[in-house]
């Protein structure tokens, strides 16, 4: 790996007699930089889709129409929202099992705020945000205060959020007015307003990482919490926020798919797999599940693969269980690709 | 005694859910009561206890439940009712749940995949690919001898009572063994375990061995308790890692015990039981589960700094 | 005075680690902290550092009271604080790191070309131009991070900043360069609390040391007037007299031995490792003495040249052979902090399947353990006894070659006394040692023989008895050997 | 880029589940079974019923093509064109032994046609929000008519409704609220298979006798409406219904609660259930028990009819026949051939008694196979839906 001569690179000193010049560690870090996992998830989309368009136009059909395009972004869209909220749990060093539940739970509320009403549109957003806030805020309270570990903790506001949902409804309840459905199918051209929706929620937690102290505080709690603590960091609120903000993407998530029902539904955030599916997409993309390192651009990218591995699929008409299988092996494949860069980078 | 000590609130709030049960229903006291019990918490029980070895070398095993309904529609789609095949199919499962054991460590360690990830994506392939296998449903059936151990008795005793004991027994002495405890090293500081000389990848690989091994015997069980079903397995990893966080054994790894693993499980039954008897059945069921799960393991996680207080 | 600490008491759940201790220091001083391992000099500048609340007494700055309920209060109120431990983000930029927790922001948004940019001002004066604001702090050396976190206090402009065994990860040659800076600090009227065990340190640095026993303030004395042996007398209760026990210079026959040694790290090492000997291995930071050490001991093998009795592939090969390694950091490498005494010392004996494992509590003797609970959890000992549960661990398969790295790095003098009698006596029963230190002074008081590293390769033998100037000229590669 | 929608047009009907909730008879709840569900519509309860005694019309022995008073008709005019003919089917999953006997009948049913050269099928997961996508990228695909088996009644009424002007929908099995769609194809319904299992429990069991009532899950439609009508039959008799419990379809836990009742209240007198997937856990709880299996209601599943052959059961086996999902694909052929069809398509829902369990039961087909399949003329058969 180094020299012929075996000898290790050079590795600076503090002292500036013995200091190494330009090969140093600035060198190595921008080779290591070149290709990071977030190119490698766009990397992996490219190849799936030239490999899904050559696959289909063997099968005698054709992947990219109007509709293909259309259908995955549309079906992106919902599970985008809930990966980028869950990216910063998981970057934090926290995870969220509690999205599934939450977005029913918000499905219901908007529709039955909303009551078929335009005037009930301002009232019904403002309550989903204000529930999934509140969920956020007993998450990351629960964990923060009562030093539950984040899987019991959201599992247990899961199965609590459960039993509200399934004792007040029986079935798809309340409804969405007209205007408000657009949100679930208009487009603008090709591109359906839902994906613009689910860009624009990205586009602000990628904001929120870059440049904001919240964002820089995020990376450092998951890094490591007691550097970020002692470092001056009040990690409890950075922890308790990011529970929040990841609440509220669930619940963003569920406004999306009331305007797309047209009502809200007790069973459509654990129908979708929700809470699974985007912590599975978050890592696809590259982020450690460990914390602190990672970020949106590769959720995107992990969370647009699934879709166009879900499209391709569909196209083909691959049974149920195979996807799950393919689905399966692509997680882990891509997961333990990583792995190995990490490990080489470490070894080095 | 000081292990009973750190034992201490997962035995006291199962022993209050079990008094609870015996006011609600007085025949639960009588033997027959209680092994009935038993019988019923056996799988979880054993689940629990394989997913502690799991957990506390530091990892996760989300594939038990696949792997239970796996086991039950394997053994169906191949016993297809015949006496004879039965043993040997047994034996092929108990194979079938090592191995699963065996490709979750080897990728988990081997590739360096959290196994949080690994498992989650054996738990896609299991699924898919016994589906694909039977063509969507289980078929075929299973036999009388083969349900023998989930449903039957010997003599007054429940076969799965007995396995539970032998499965209980082994999972002790396998934590009193050097492996246990070169894996609970292995769990609380990988490096010096390997600086020690633990072989810390094939340590975490029995680990899930082991715990491929728990699901292989829980989905004997459950197909021989309840017959063939295509979920039975369903939602079971979520139980068995609560069941063994409300014992108190520490996500993360390093510490806890076996025994409090398997004590969490009985609570969490005794939990279930309760809930039905008071016909808190349903949507409710699941709130008060989530708020006892949050409350106990709340009251668990702080128990070591209470202990350290009288070191 | 800029700082007054009075009669500041804490307990841990029940057991007392500080009470009465009274520390003060004035603008411009460096104010030295001294005393045993356990002595609670960390808890007391954790308290000065709002990182833990004083159960008793109260802190003053500039005669103003102030109490902190969290370490952004005390760096709001000046106080600056380079932990014991690392503490810093791998995973993150220098400047990141530096302005973590205090991030500068223009409507709202972090203003990173105002962060770096005070991160390469205060770099540039501390005459670091080997790394900048932008690198990962996981590509850094350790004496680059250590940079860091000296960059990171003052861009706090603390105005009292207190230091905890900064020096504990650097070799004696960087140890100059932090003089420097420490002087620099002086200058702009900063007070320093300066912690280490290494009393030249003190008393190169120090004006004033205030010393702390079992919790409790021994005595502040300005060190114009104390000798280090009085100090040390303060610090231990007790003349410790000769520091090092006496060689006796018989040297067996050659346990284990390398010729042409390499890796990835290492290149041409040539070694013998003999029965009843003490090898010493200094070197700078980075130059290599881990990697030996992990070499030999399997863990980071050789992939060239010849060794025996083998060049082991593993940790279990080199266990098998013989070969131990007590590591250079206790905590991350050697125990396993939450399982008891006795499983920690059983360990490697359970591991490779070998030796006795019925008398923990005569082995705990052995190591002279006091008091020998074997069922203790490891964590809730001082350091010095958790490097002798260590040393119990490899007791078990009584190796033929034992390699300490670093085995004193944060022991206090007392135990740092029955650390050398024990690896003398292990010389005397006949097992071979290797011993890594960054401290001179100990690494020729103990050895029979010295090798120097340098870059990887083994720059020079000296014999025992070599003043330290020579051995730092080899390590720095100023003399051909 | 020009603005669209692939919204349904405005003014058609607003998907109000909760409107089902119409009134609710106020019937005694003496008798245990609680408050009567928000489901229960008067008038289907009655029609239902009605239905049941009705002859229904079309070809002997083959009831996929029967209709039950079939009433309004469907001009399909409009769609008539020449073959060869391109078949789209949405499907809401095929996640359970039910779905999946259905989707292997159907898939021989387009088999059978020759002209149907191209059958495109989209399998939904069990996801409103897949199905959505789904139903929008099939009225893209150039299909000559779509098939819909909804995920969800309500929710999946808009992306129904936009589909609509564009081809001819054939709908079945559950609902969805609009009548767009040229057909509704299912079974009688939920109303009769409850009432034809509670009927058989009071004609059997003594007054006063005990019964449970075992359901898979609250909520769902199809299955509230099995529970309406059981209900409205135990508050007239003079049973004891002493407990109703959800068992989540699961069969261990289905069989720790029976034992639990057997335990509590010594002995049940009679087993009511909405679904027969568990059915025979139950009566393995009696068994287990050492007790004398009551009547028992099950569903047309192979085990329990297995079962209650080997041991004699005193049971019932009202149906959902899977059937039903050959006649989709027959109504599209109608339909694009310009025959008409029934607007509300019910196809005839027997109920499996002692007497005529011999000719449904077959040995050899799998545990979890529907004997009212329909599927034993079809080619494949028996292997292709697992028997041998
Ligand atoms: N968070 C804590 N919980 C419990 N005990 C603690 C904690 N922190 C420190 N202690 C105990 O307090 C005592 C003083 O520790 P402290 O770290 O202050 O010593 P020190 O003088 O810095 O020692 P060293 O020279 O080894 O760094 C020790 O016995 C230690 O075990
Ligand atoms: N921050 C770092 N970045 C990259 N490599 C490092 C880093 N720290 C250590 N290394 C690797 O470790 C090797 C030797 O360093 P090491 O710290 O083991 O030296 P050492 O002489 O044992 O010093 P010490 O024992 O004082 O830490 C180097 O070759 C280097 O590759
Ligand atoms: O109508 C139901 C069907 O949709 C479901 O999937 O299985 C059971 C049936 O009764
Ligand atoms: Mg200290
Ligand atoms: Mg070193």
């Amino acid at each position: 790996m180094t020299g012929q001569n075996g000898l290790r690179p050079a590795r600076p000193l503090a002292a500036p007699e013995t200091a190494a010049p330009a090969a140093g560690p600035r060198g190595r870090a921008a080779l290591a930089g070149r290709i990071g996992s977030t190119q490698v998830i766009y990397l992996a989309l490219a190849g799936v889709m030239l490999v899904g368009w050559l696959l289909v136009a063997v099968d005698g059909g054709n992947f990219l129409t109007l509709e293909t395009v259309v259908g995955i972004q549309q079906r992106s869209a919902a599970l985008g929202i809930v990966a980028v909220g869950q990216t910063l749990a998981i970057l934090v060093g926290s995870l969220d099992l509690s999205v599934a539940y939450l977005i029913s739970l918000t499905s219901l509320v908007a529709a039955e705020v909303m009551a078929g009403q335009d005037g009930g549109i301002v009232p019904g957003v403002a309550a989903v945000l204000a529930v999934s806030a509140l969920a956020g805020l007993a998450n990351g309270l629960i964990i923060t205060r009562l030093h539950v570990h984040a899987f019991i903790a959201t599992l247990g506001t899961a199965l609590i959020i459960r039993g509200v949902v399934d004792h007040l409804y029986d079935g798809p309840a309340g409804s969405v007015p007209e205007s408000f459905q657009r949100l679930g199918y208009d487009r603008l051209g090709p591109v359906p307003v839902s994906a613009l929706l689910w860009a624009g929620v990205a586009v602000a937690a990628w904001f929120l990482l870059r440049r904001t102290r919240l964002g820089y505080r995020i990376y450092a709690v998951g890094g490591d919490e007691e550097v970020a603590r002692l470092s001056g960091v009040r990690t409890g609120r950075v922890i308790v926020a990011t529970h929040v903000l990841c609440s509220v993407c669930a619940g963003i998530a569920g406004l999306l798919l009331a305007g797309r029902l047209g009502a809200g539904a007790p069973t459509v955030g654990t129908d979708g797999g929700y809470d699974l599916e985007s912590i599975a997409a978050v890592v696809l993309g590259g982020t450690a599940l460990a914390g602190g390192r990672g970020g949106i651009p590769g959720t995107v990218g992990g969370v647009l693969l699934l879709a166009v591995l879900d499209s391709v699929f569909n196209q083909l008409e691959v049974n149920a269980f195979v996807k799950d299988v393919v689905r399966g092996v692509v997680i882990v494949a891509a997961v333990a690709v990583y792995a190995r860069r990490t490990a080489r980078r470490r070894s080095r | 005694m000081r292990a009973l000590r750190s034992m201490g609130p997962i035995f006291l709030v199962l022993a209050v859910l079990l008094a609870l049960i015996a006011v609600a229903n007085p025949f639960f006291l009588e033997p027959a009561g209680f092994l009935a019990f038993l019988k019923r918490a056996a799988p979880l029980v054993i689940l629990a206890a394989g997913q502690y070895f799991v957990i506390v070398s530091g990892e996760f095993d989300l594939s038990v439940g696949s792997l239970v309904t796996v086991q039950v529609v394997v053994a169906a789609r191949l016993i297809d009712g015949s006496e004879p095949a039965t043993w040997p199919v047994l034996a092929l499962l108990v194979a079938l749940g090592l191995l699963v054991g065996l490709v979750n460590g080897v990728i988990t360690t081997g590739l360096r995949v959290p196994s949080f990830i690994t498992t989650l994506g054996m738990m896609l392939v299991l699924s898919g690919a016994v589906f694909l296998w039977t063509g969507g449903a289980p078929r075929g059936a299973l036999s009388e001898t083969f349900r023998m151990f989930g449903r039957k008795d010997l003599g007054p005793v429940p076969w799965s009572v007995l396995v539970l004991l032998v499965a209980g027994a082994a999972a002790i002495l396998l934590m009193r063994s050097d492996f246990g405890k070169r894996l609970i090293a292995t769990g609380d500081n990988e490096r010096a375990a390997g600086l020690s000389g633990v072989r810390v990848g094939r340590t975490r690989v029995l680990a899930f061995v082991v715990s491929g091994l728990a699901a292989a015997v829980a989905g004997i069980l459950l197909g021989g308790f309840a017959g063939v079903s295509a979920q039975v397995g369903q939602g079971l990893e979520f139980q068995a890692i609560t069941a063994v966080v409300l014992g108190g054994v520490a996500l993360g790894g390093g510490r806890g015990s076996v025994v409090a693993a398997m004590a969490g499980a009985f609570t969490l039954e005794a939990l279930f039981t309760l809930l039905n008897l008071h016909g808190v059945s349903g949507a409710l069921e699941y709130a008060v589960q989530g708020v006892i799960i949050a409350a106990v393991a709340m009251g668990t996680v702080r128990l070591p700094f209470r202990r350290a207080a009288r070191v | 005075m800029i700082l007054r600490m009075r009669g500041i008491a804490k307990s841990f759940l029940g057991v007392r680690v500080l009470s009465g201790v009274d520390l003060e220091a004035a603008a411009g001083e460096v104010h030295a902290v001294v005393g045993e391992n356990g002595a609670g000099k960390s808890t007391l500048m954790k308290i000065l550092a709002g990182v833990h609340a004083p159960d008793e007494g109260g802190v003053e700055i500039d005669g103003v009271p102030v109490s902190f309920a969290h370490p952004v209060d005390a760096q709001r109120a000046g106080v600056a604080i380079i932990y014991q431990e690392f503490n810093l983000l791998p995973e993150r930029g220098v400047a990141e790191n530096v302005f973590l927790g205090r991030e500068p922001v223009r409507r709202g948004l972090v203003d990173r070309a105002v962060m770096e940019a005070a991160t390469a001002r205060l770099l540039e004066e501390l005459g670091e131009t080997s790394f900048s604001p932008r690198d990962l702090v996981r590509h850094l050396s350790v004496a680059q991070q250590q940079v860091v976190e000296i960059v990171k206090a003052l861009s706090q402009d603390a105005r009292i900043i207190v230091m905890d065994e900064p020096t504990a990860a650097l070799a004696d040659h960087e140890v100059e360069l932090l003089y420097r800076l420490v002087a620099r600090l002086r200058e702009r009227g900063i007070a320093v609390l300066y912690i280490s065990h290494r009393l030249r340190e003190v008393f190169d640095l120090a004006a004033r040391v205030t010393v702390l026993k079992d919790g409790a303030l021994v005595k502040t004395v300005r060190t114009a007037e104390v000798t280090s042996d009085e100090l040390v007398r303060l610090m231990v209760g007790r003349d410790l007299g000769a520091h090092f026990p006496p060689r006796d210079g018989r040297a067996g026959e050659v346990r284990l031995s390398v010729r042409g040694g390499g890796n990835a790290v290492l290149d041409g090492i040539d070694l013998d490792l003999r029965a009843g000997q003490i090898l010493g291995v200094a070197g700078l930071q980075g130059a290599g003495r881990t990697e030996l050490a992990k070499a030999l001991f399997g863990a980071e093998p050789f992939t060239r040249g010849e060794m025996s009795p083998l060049r082991p592939t593993s940790v279990r090969q080199a266990v098998a052979a013989g070969i131990g390694l007590v590591t250079e950091d206790r905590k991350a490498e050697g125990l396993a902090l939450r399982q008891s005494v006795r499983d920690n010392a059983l360990l490697v004996s359970r591991s490779v399947r070998r030796g006795g494992r019925d008398d923990v509590r005569r082995l705990l003797e052995a190591v002279r353990l006091r008091p020998p609970r074997p069922e203790q959890e490891v964590r809730y000992l001082s350091g010095g006894n958790q490097q002798k549960v260590v040393l119990a661990k490899w007791m078990t398969v009584a190796p033929q070659v034992l390699l300490f790295d670093e085995p004193t790095r944060g022991v206090d003098v007392g135990a740092k006394a029955a650390i050398y009698d024990l690896m003398r006596d292990l010389a005397r029963d006949g097992m071979a040692i290797m011993m890594i230190s960054s401290e001179l002074p100990e690494l020729i008081g103990m050895s029979d023989r010295v090798v120097v590293m340098r870059d990887g390769r083994i720059a020079g033998e000296l014999p025992s008895g070599s003043s330290e100037e020579t051995v730092m000229r080899l390590a720095a590669g100023e003399v051909s050997p | 880029a020009g603005c669209a929608s692939d919204r349904p047009v405005a003014g058609t009907a607003a998907p109000t589940a909760s409107a089902a909730s119409t009134t609710a008879p106020a019937a005694a709840t003496s008798s245990g079974t609680g408050e009567q569900s928000k489901f229960f519509v008067q008038a289907d309860y009655d029609a239902q019923l009605g239905m049941r005694a009705q002859t229904p019309e079309g070809p002997a022995g083959r009831p996929w093509e029967q209709a039950v008073a079939p009433g309004e008709k469907a001009d399909t005019g409009e769609y008539k064109k020449d073959g060869p003919y391109h078949l789209c089917f949405s499907n809401a999953a095929v996640n359970n032994p039910w779905r999946q006997v259905g989707w292997k009948t159907m898939q021989a049913e387009v088999a059978l046609h020759k002209e149907i050269t191209e059958f495109t099928a989209l399998d939904a997961e069990g996801k409103d929000d897949k199905q959505i996508s789904d139903i929008a990228e099939l009225t893209g695909k150039g299909c000559d008519a779509l098939i819909v088996s909804p995920n969800t009644t309500a929710t999946l009424t808009p992306a129904v409704t936009a589909a609509c002007p564009k081809l001819p929908v054939i709908v079945f099995d559950r609902g969805v609220d609009t009548d767009c769609p040229v057909t509704f194809i299912n079974p009688i319904g939920g109303y009769a298979f409850g009432a034809d299992g509670a009927e058989f429990l009071v004609e059997k069991v003594p007054a006063g006798g005990k019964v449970l009532a075992l359901r898979i899950l609250p909520g769902v439609d199809v299955l509230e409406t099995r529970w309406s009508a059981a209900k409205v039959a135990f508050d007239k008799s003079e049973l004891d219904v002493v407990g109703v419990e959800f068992t989540d379809g699961d069969a261990a836990k289905t069989k720790s609660i029976v034992s639990d009742y057997i335990q509590r209240h010594g002995k049940i007198d009679g087993v009511w259930m909405d679904a027969g997937a568990t059915a025979v856990a139950a009566v393995e709880a009696f068994e287990d028990a050492g007790r004398q299996v009551p009547p028992i209601v099950g569903e047309d599943q192979q085990d329990f009819l297995q079962k209650w052959k080997d041991s004699g059961l005193t049971a019932v086996a009202p149906t959902y026949p899977t059937y039903q999902w050959r006649t989709p694909v027959i109504a599209a052929l109608k339909i694009l051939k310009g025959e008409e069809v029934p607007k509300t398509w019910k196809l005839p829902q027997p109920k499996i008694t002692s007497e005529s369990l011999a000719t449904y039961l077959r040995p050899d087909m799998p545990p979890l196979h529907y004997a009212l399949c329909g599927c034993e003329d079809l080619p494949g058969f028996p292997a292709k839906w697992g028997g041998k």
